[in-house]
């Protein structure tokens, strides 16, 4: 499926300040239409990984090219048109508590300028798609843990994003909705949205058999099409 | 990217909608500051031009030289000032009252005749400044056999120091008073920019730019200033309402104490353009502060 | 092992303002020295029954015994010794941005007025047992989403509490690291603390055979000895 | 539970040092706010003094009966008056005081005796009150041969009631000034503990009682108002140090100016003390607002 790479990282280190490296030499490659696992224990540096790539902290050294740019050189008034291009579900939510859950998930919409019809309508169906219709005029913080985490990757999805980088998308969700949101976006996937997905969750690795990127210590130990060589561990 | 103006004013009034207790502060610090600053503003242009009113209770005497007619020059003086209050002092009268203000000293009148002294016309100019009594007292040179014109200028003299030092020490305090209300004003919209960092934060790392996230701060803090100044001055014009007349009746001159003297059109402007220009440029420091961290 | 009830819930209902009821009709015991998992869907009620035991929100109706204490006509200043004798893990952690990692955990022990060495003490014990004590001075938001949890496991069982709620302890760690912290939780309970588990994860359910309720829609649909009845499901 | 007190400014201090940013607004506030507050009252008061001073560059003249004995009184006069400069004005010289004073009506004396005037001795004594003036006045009656004595009074009353109207003024605007402090500073510590509602609302969650949660504020702003008002005292020290010796320069009068006139105990005690308490008011309305909630 993939030829062209999207993300491309060569020998990349990073490092925060007075700790020891949270990224250590990783080297990969995400193709254009890619679906990725990225799993590791916790503070294996997965969200480390994804931070990079959306330009949310620089790399301390090593090559990291995103839709071909490198961006340890970007310069910050590029930055916004690069993070336009990518969802993120951040695995702390990261919604604004004082915006009701469809103007959450407008914000991305906004940015891009677009006419507030059209952020309505679409808005609309990507609420629908994570069963939080009923909940579009609440507040995050009225909502259950499940449902402010489908709130995110509603906002991340709602763009129709070249990538999309979903950190621990479903670690408050029950097994059927974690299912829900996971055909949610491997149908985002099919419409060639990009998608690396971090996760401890061994099922979704086993229910979806896609390359697998293990990190443990900031390392890369393994990077495999499918889960096979970490069910034997 | 296509930018829509309008769309930052509608997202400025969202948020102080979706804040009014962030709003509701930093409306009342701009009342607040704005108030105190346009109070001490009017008060010391109403002092001042009450201080010269009350100091300016002018008479202007316009004494004459022997051969010159005393009616005439009446007639003369009350046409160059134009309808005040004239009185023809004969050499006389001058005496007498020259014998009442010597007091202890009168008995060196003993025996003096009256025609010693020199006739002379007195304006009598009530609650005009300093610079309109002088205006006068040159324009009454111009009387019919004026010798010399004199206007209670000793006493006026020391008033108008009085006045310059008064004036002085009134606009260094008003300057450090606007200074304090500046910083203080700013430092109270930091504060609430602080408080929706994260906000700020987490539109940044969904795609929007600098100037996108800034915008509706920008607004806001106008908006803000305009608000707090437009109540700044609705409060000075019900202060002035409340108390010009008592003031008017205590002092007895009114006319320094009209609204449009006391709340020019000037002050009016600089309370809510200050305020708007503060609103944005605290806004503007403090928004800078948190979008410029990496 | 339990006689004497630690929490008594009889015909609780929770209608927060403009919603259908997040809890209805809810009656349950749970006996002093017990483990029980509460499991349910995204959205069930599990995050608010926890919140009505520790009084952070009032029930709308219903009976509601804490300790014995009627806490639906509580005063406010009963409240805070309630509180003290119950550790929680809050499924948002919760933590104090700006203190550091052994600081927030110190919290419960310091609200007790304990001296500064004693807490120091049973701090470090603490967060070496959930492998944080190279983390002890770092802030939360410098964390891992999986650390961020296992310093909010930490701070709900440094006080040896009567009663642990833990909401979704393990939504971020990986599975090895879940074993470690639901065994931290097991040997709080063998020394005598009564545990409330939420968990979607059905991996839990099945690793201990624990007295499991489920919740859907605010009912408590089902309550048995261990998880036999919903593993058909 | 065991109340450490100690351990509430240990982590009262704590807090400041996490929140270097809300320390500093809230103590430039209060700093910006007491000093503002505290040079308008020295102002006011150096004013008052150095208006007073000013006008009362006082002489008094002792008006002897005739067969009064000149030196005599002088010498008198010279030892009632404690020090000050004595002259004494023999008939002649009165009047060619009166003759200079009189100008265009000097022509009344033409011819007239020395000997009608009263022999006087005149008392000066730059820069002391009126207050002082008076009393000296009165003292100075017991001067042998004295019949009458007077001092510059119709202009010493007429500065008198201006004084009396610019202290209202003054103070008026004083008060205002005051309040509207008051009202800044407890916006800015509102904010700042705004800012930190979650952390109230988690320490709650976790068991802390409402005076755990509250003492740290409240020790907060204590020790932020008296850091303010400590900084404010300095900065008034600073600027008197600075601006006294020229001041006195320009004016001619020093005693009026010095420090202990300017920036007495009694407004060094009213800032910091103020400081304080206002810090602590502020912290406590704050607090209550997030604690009282459900
Ligand atoms: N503060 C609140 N105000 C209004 N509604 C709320 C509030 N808290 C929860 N709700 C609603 O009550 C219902 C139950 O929420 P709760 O948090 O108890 O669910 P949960 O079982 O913990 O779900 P999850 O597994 O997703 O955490 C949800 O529909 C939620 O939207
Ligand atoms: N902002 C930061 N400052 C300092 N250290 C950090 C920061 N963010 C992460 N770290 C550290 O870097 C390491 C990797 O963190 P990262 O968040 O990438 O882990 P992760 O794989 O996402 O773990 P988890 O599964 O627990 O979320 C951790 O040890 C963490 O403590
Ligand atoms: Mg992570
Ligand atoms: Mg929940």
């Amino acid at each position: 499926m993939a030829s062209e790479a999207l993300v491309q990282l060569f020998h990349v280190y990073k490092q925060y300040a007075g700790e020891g490296p949270a990224l250590a030499d990783a080297t990969l490659e995400v193709g254009r239409g890619e679906f990725v696992f990225l799993t590791g224990p916790s503070g294996a540096g997965k969200s480390t990984l994804l931070k990079l790539i959306f330009c949310a902290e620089p790399a301390t050294s090593g090559q990291l090219l995103v839709f071909g740019r490198n961006v340890a050189k970007i310069l910050p008034r590029h930055v916004p048109p690069l993070r336009r291009a990518i969802g993120v579900v951040f695995q702390d939510f990261k919604l604004l508590p004082h915006r009701t859950v469809a103007e959450n998930v407008a914000v991305p919409l906004e940015v891009r300028g677009l006419a507030p019809r059209d952020v309505a309508r679409k808005v609309a169906v990507v609420l629908r798609s994570v069963g939080l219709e009923l909940k579009a005029g609440k507040f995050p913080l009225s909502l259950s843990g499940g449902e402010q985490q489908r709130v995110a990757v509603a906002r991340a999805l709602v763009g129709d994003p070249a990538l999309l980088l979903a950190d621990e998308p479903t670690g408050n969700l029950d097994p059927d909705r974690t299912v829900e949101v996971m055909d949610l976006i491997e149908a985002a996937n099919a419409r060639g949205t990009t998608v690396v997905v971090a996760t401890h969750d061994r099922s979704l690795l086993e229910r979806y058999q896609r390359r697998v990127i293990a990190l443990e210590s900031g390392r890369v130990i393994s990077d495999g099409d499918a889960f096979r060589r970490r069910a034997g561990s | 990217m296509v930018l829509r103006p309008l769309s930052f004013v509608r997202r400025a009034l969202e948020a102080m909608a979706r804040g009014p207790f962030m709003t509701a502060v930093a409306v009342g610090t701009l009342f607040v500051a704005l108030f105190t600053t346009g109070l001490f503003a009017a008060v010391l242009g109403g002092a001042e031009r009450l201080l010269a009113a009350w100091a300016g209770d002018v008479q202007i005497s316009v004494y004459l030289r022997p051969d010159a007619d005393l009616p005439a020059a009446a007639r003369a003086a009350a046409q160059l000032a134009g309808g005040r209050e004239v009185q023809a002092v004969p050499p006389a009268e001058a005496l007498r009252r020259l014998r009442a203000s010597l007091g202890p000293e009168a008995a060196v009148l003993d025996g003096v005749s009256a025609d010693v002294l020199p006739a002379s016309v007195e304006v009598r100019a009530p609650g005009i400044s300093l610079a309109q009594a002088r205006a006068l007292a040159a324009r009454l040179q111009a009387v019919p056999g004026a010798a010399d014109v004199d206007f209670g200028n000793a006493w006026l003299e020391r008033v108008e120091v009085l006045l310059r030092r008064l004036r002085w020490a009134g606009l260094a305090l008003f300057g450090v008073l606007a200074l304090a209300t500046a910083v203080l004003v700013s430092n109270t919209l930091r504060l609430g920019v602080y408080a929706r960092r994260d906000e700020i934060e987490i539109m940044k790392l969904v795609g929007a730019t600098d100037a996108w996230v800034e915008a509706p701060f920008l607004v806001e803090g106008v908006l803000q200033g305009l608000l707090g100044g437009a109540l700044a001055v609705a409060a000075l014009l019900g202060l002035h309402a409340l108390l010009a007349p008592r003031l008017a009746a205590a002092v007895g001159v009114a006319a320094p104490l009209a609204r449009a003297e006391v709340v020019p059109p000037a002050l009016v402007l600089a309370l809510v353009g200050g305020g708007a220009a503060l609103g944005l440029a605290a806004s503007a420091l403090a928004v800078g502060r948190f979008l410029r961290k990496p």
